[in-house]
């Protein structure tokens, strides 16, 4: 698939951007200013960015606790974000959803979700909307190799089989759910092979390589567009920080992660592949660099000089009537 | 408005109204339909367990009225995302009994969207589903369990008691913008009332005043509201006047109309099918004891089942449903307290 | 696999009584007087025997809403069970749990179950005991082609896999989930291909031939009490009635029932086996079946004669201390 | 007995010690050791969460501490299969929160199995939980959901303020034979109290009396029960003295030692960190208006958060939670009200 020089300074941009703002998290993290959980991203940014860059807005996604990156790479704006994580006035819940459930609906972006396996049946649902308003619409839910073992995603896949709906199932397997290594939780290894018990069409790919991941999305998304049903996606990846913050990740070597960092980057493997391809060149993704960096300095500083909500505010936005 | 209609029927009607009225509305559930995957089929083949879906398909096709598989998480979840993205769905959750197997997408997805997204999402779902005993359906397919509902902020839960009622507030349920469970009493899909032709909407958060007097106030839902009625009678006959308040929908919950009756009568019986703690029946005693403490003559008195699962036996069932007798006998000693 | 006389004739015993238990159970139905709802088993004998005839009254089974068959497969006296469903003192479960909840776990029978999908996640731990109190003991769930869509279900298949459990996953597939068709409910038609999904082995055999399920069965719990972990098994067969009594079949042609009975009947294709082959004569069947129409005679008559329970009895049992 | 454990450390010994005593014993949850699949790993990666299971691994092996796959139904469930064919298994539901996708298999297979089938089967597993708001978890992870369960007819429901008593009620759940739901809240891990180092249990159905005090009745739960102890001080020095009374088990409830206390004092306040609708704030409440209607010279009073979820920005979590100020304020209008 070719990729156009524009489409490959977006994901670039995109990558970084997701990147640099769990760079940040992690340090503001580490202040104890920054409250509740969270699940960092760093890592993974090719899964998420290769397949939202085939997605239009009106296209739905949900993600999971690690939702950071698919909000990004869906459009989600990265102030609005930081003032959520904080839980200031103007985040982008209000405050009031946090990190494990930042979503922006105007985005496609149907939430973060705190319960694994939450996503799945809901994406059939944003499926089913484009399916019967016949809007050629599609809808991606990604779960990581844990969830992929929870009942209600192995249901929504033959629900989504049965129905021939246009939803994306992308398996993120980062090897491990909290410090539960996936080789042995997922029964015979590999999630792939879940396809074709539910008659669907499954591929897996490198998720440090953008093209791979960009490539297979384009198919499955492509198809599911043209009527042709769902699709799984299992994205092989590495997280570069534990599950949470705070994870001492004793169930890793210190060599892997610092290994993973060095041969299992995306966005080294990116900037190499297409510098060296002459496709872009090194000057303007060091421009591009400096300008998220700069965005995340503006982020933090807004973020950290925001407001509370409005004590009062604990009660709105409960039902639709107040 | 001579035409009389079950329950069953007012419960079609509305949603053949609603449907008819707004393309966005949708109906999907097992074997709603029914059929699905035996191509010489034509129509309904159920039509629903309890035929309260039939015509629809028909009426509407397949598209708009979808047969699922048994995965009851997969499909009210995608019910409640569809209804994220612009559909209405009403889905139907077959007997409230399963909700074991999908309550997370209901009370942590459809139920919190809204307010974990900071007022940025809607929800307008509609879950249809069966409770109560009175079958010797067993313990497994006899619960209530509206209490586990109307705890959960963000839902809103409706249990209609009659035809007329049922068809007001299913339409009303339809056209709210956050989700709404709505019980349907299986012992009650046969009773008919008079049921207008037109559609038209009942507001939540008003209860119904079945029957008015000024000695005792019962409130009681759903069937039990028919027993409740049932022993208003006897006891009109010794020459106690009950004041029969039906809730309607218990999240919002009408405190004022159960109010005003307790100022005026001072005692209270409230009537509840489910289980007894953490109940319906506590969560309505507990409200009239703290907000119309001066007002009450006498303590307020439950009628509930004993606290242990629905017993199959029909004399064990029978022993273990509240009912007209054991209703009386509440009204009686709360009547005498202190007088 | 070579079956003895011994057992063949109590294979034969077994399938006939509960064929006779349903078809009683159907006309008792009829009359009113039976509470609640029946779900009938007949046409499906085969399945139960052909893999209980394996297991001892240490192994544990668990069921169904389509119960009764199963229960009679393990050992289930017809009496008691006979007593539940008409709700009557001295029933298997004191009449409290009725045709839906007839259990017998001094027989290693777990239950009849009201939830599509209960069934599995129990049944693993019933394999867990046996694993780990290495008795070689076995755990059998059987689930219905609806119920192999349950996430419970699927997800079961994956604990017992990555755990290595000796349950065996046997799936009755007959053609309906209630009025809904499996070529349409279950993502590819076949459930057998969810084995591989999971990492166990998995057949599909013909349930209307008491031989192959038995053989089938004899691999998977050989297999399991070896350590060798989970099977399944899908066993294609068909319901003689309808859903539960009352259900009028509308997605049912009557030529599609009446055929069954004729000529996808497990009793009849074993009767036919058996005497051409010699291994048993047709007299001596005859005199079982006699022998069992006057068991079911006797059973029905003390039901219908039984006292109901004391109305003290609904305060019973809840906990175990009261 | 002057050593102090925090709750964490003593629910770990409970464990440590029943284990030791009882080889059906078993424990399984997710990373509740940690780690597995990792080949060159010995010992705990994690130990749960938040540390409850921690050395339990190591000292019993990986047959008795069993590490799961994330599929709650499955394998709580399991646990259930395994405590009815002879094991007790201790199961952890990471959070309450999660009960959405498993409550099938808790509240309608291992609670009704003994009542289903006739007395004839025992399951005695213990679901070990986290409850409770207090560190900005948000919506999905700082539900209470006790009120769920205390619904249910046979479950037991355990919620322990401190670490001396969860010691001793962790170990009679063990041993009990019907099915537990054992709640830990997230706030008290750290809270330290003096724990003897041998095994002891405490009885289901007792209530503990954290404070006496003759002019209101203060019935509070888990982290409830502290922010009630502190409004208790600051009320003293007002004059005002109140008996706080811990339920430690709201099924069974004991139901007496609240009545003795408001038949004293005459004056109640219920404070429940749990959804304010069919809660057990409303439970306790309705209970206490019935049995001592005619002691009662107040309306009691509930101090509960608002019917919303929960919040994720500290401040709105703050706003959304009693506290002791708010506790203080409603024992003050009930100790003035007819005085
Ligand atoms: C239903 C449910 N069970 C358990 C958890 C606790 N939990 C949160 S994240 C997680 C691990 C998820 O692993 P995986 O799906 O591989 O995603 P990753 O964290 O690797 O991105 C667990 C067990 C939860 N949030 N929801
Ligand atoms: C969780 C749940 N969903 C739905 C039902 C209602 N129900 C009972 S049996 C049944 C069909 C089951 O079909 P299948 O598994 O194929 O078994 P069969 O009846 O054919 O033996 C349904 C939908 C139920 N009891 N439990
Ligand atoms: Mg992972
Ligand atoms: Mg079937």
């Amino acid at each position: 698939m070719q990729v156009s020089r524009d489409k490959l300074l977006e994901a670039y941009r995109s990558m970084k951007t997701i990147r640099e703002f769990e760079e940040r998290v992690a340090k503001e993290f580490a202040t104890g200013d920054l409250p509740g959980f969270v699940h960092l991203y760093a890592g993974e940014e090719a899964s998420a960015v290769g397949v939202c860059s085939h997605l239009v807005k009106s296209d739905q996604i949900i993600s999971t606790h690690r939702g950071h990156g698919h909000c990004i790479a869906k459009g989600c704006e990265v102030g609005p974000m930081m003032l959520e994580l904080f839980g200031r006035k103007g985040g982008l819940c209000g405050g009031k959803g946090g990190s494990m459930h930042v979503a922006d609906l105007s985005q496609g972006m149907m939430g973060a979700n705190a319960i694994v396996g939450g996503g799945p049946p809901l994406a059939c649902g944003a499926a089913m909307t484009a399916k019967i308003k016949k809007t050629g619409g599609v809808a991606v839910t990604f779960t990581g190799d844990g969830g992929s073992n929870q009942g209600t995603t192995l249901e929504s896949m033959n629900l989504a089989s049965v129905m021939q709906l246009p939803v994306i199932f992308v398996f993120e397997n980062n090897g491990f759910a909290e410090s539960t290594a996936a080789n042995w939780s997922v029964a015979g290894g590999d999630i792939v092979r879940r396809a074709e018990a539910f008659a669907m069409p499954g591929v897996q790919v490198d998720g440090t390589d953008f093209f791979a991941v960009h490539e297979a999305a384009g198919e499955a998304i492509d198809r599911a567009r043209k009527g042709g049903g769902p699709s799984l996606i299992e994205v092989t990846l590495t997280r570069f920080y534990g599950h949470h913050q705070g994870d001492n990740q004793s169930y890793r070597t210190p060599d892997e992660v610092r290994n993973a960092r060095e041969s299992r980057c995306p966005l080294v493997n990116f900037r190499r592949r297409v510098t060296e391809a002459s496709l872009l060149d090194a000057a303007e993704l060091d421009a591009i660099d400096r300008e998220i960096l700069d965005q995340m300095d503006v982020a933090t500083a807004a973020a950290r000089a925001a407001p509370w909500p409005d004590a009062a505010e604990v009660l709105t936005d409960v039902y639709v009537t107040y | 408005m001579a035409r009389k209609l079950s329950m069953r029927q007012a419960i079609n009607e509305a949603m053949h109204q609603e449907m008819e009225r707004d393309e966005s509305v949708i109906v999907m559930g097992e074997d709603i339909m029914g059929g699905l995957g035996v191509d010489w089929l034509e129509g309904d083949a159920w039509g629903g367990t309890q035929g309260t879906t039939k015509g629809l398909g028909p009426r509407f096709g397949r598209d708009r009225v979808i047969d699922t598989p048994i995965s009851e998480s997969a499909f009210i979840g995608a019910a409640i995302g569809a209804s994220t993205t612009g559909m209405r769905a009403i889905v139907e959750l077959m007997y409230v009994d399963f909700l074991g197997v999908c309550f997370d997408q209901i009370f942590n997805q459809a139920a919190k969207f809204r307010y974990m997204f900071g007022g940025k999402a809607e929800c307008p779902v509609v879950v249809r589903t069966q409770i109560g005993g009175g079958f010797s359906a067993a313990a497994q397919h006899s619960q209530c369990l509206y209490p586990i509902f109307t705890h959960i902020p963000g839902l809103k839960c409706v249990i209609p008691s009659n035809a007329y009622d049922a068809k007001g507030l299913l339409i009303e349920a339809i056209r709210d913008n956050s989700p709404v469970i709505f019980f349907e009493h299986k012992k009650l899909y046969d009773a008919e009332t008079e049921v207008p032709e037109e559609s038209y909407t009942l507001p939540f958060g008003e209860a119904g005043i079945l029957r008015e007097g000024g000695d005792v106030t019962i409130v009681a839902l759903a069937r039990m509201a028919h027993m409740a009625m049932e022993a208003a009678e006897t006891l009109a006959a010794e020459g106690i006047e009950c004041e029969v308040i039906d809730p309607r929908t218990t999240s919002p919950m009408d405190e004022d109309t159960i109010l005003e009756s307790v100022e005026n009568t001072g005692r209270l019986v409230v009537v509840d099918e489910s289980y007894p703690r953490c109940s319906m029946g506590a969560d309505i005693s507990s409200m009239v004891a703290e907000k119309a403490f001066d007002s009450l003559k006498a303590p307020i008195r439950k009628v509930a089942p004993p606290h242990t699962p629905v017993p199959f036996s029909p004399p064990l069932e029978a022993a273990y449903l509240p009912d007209a007798a054991r209703i009386a006998d509440a009204v009686r000693a709360v009547a005498r307290h202190g007088s």
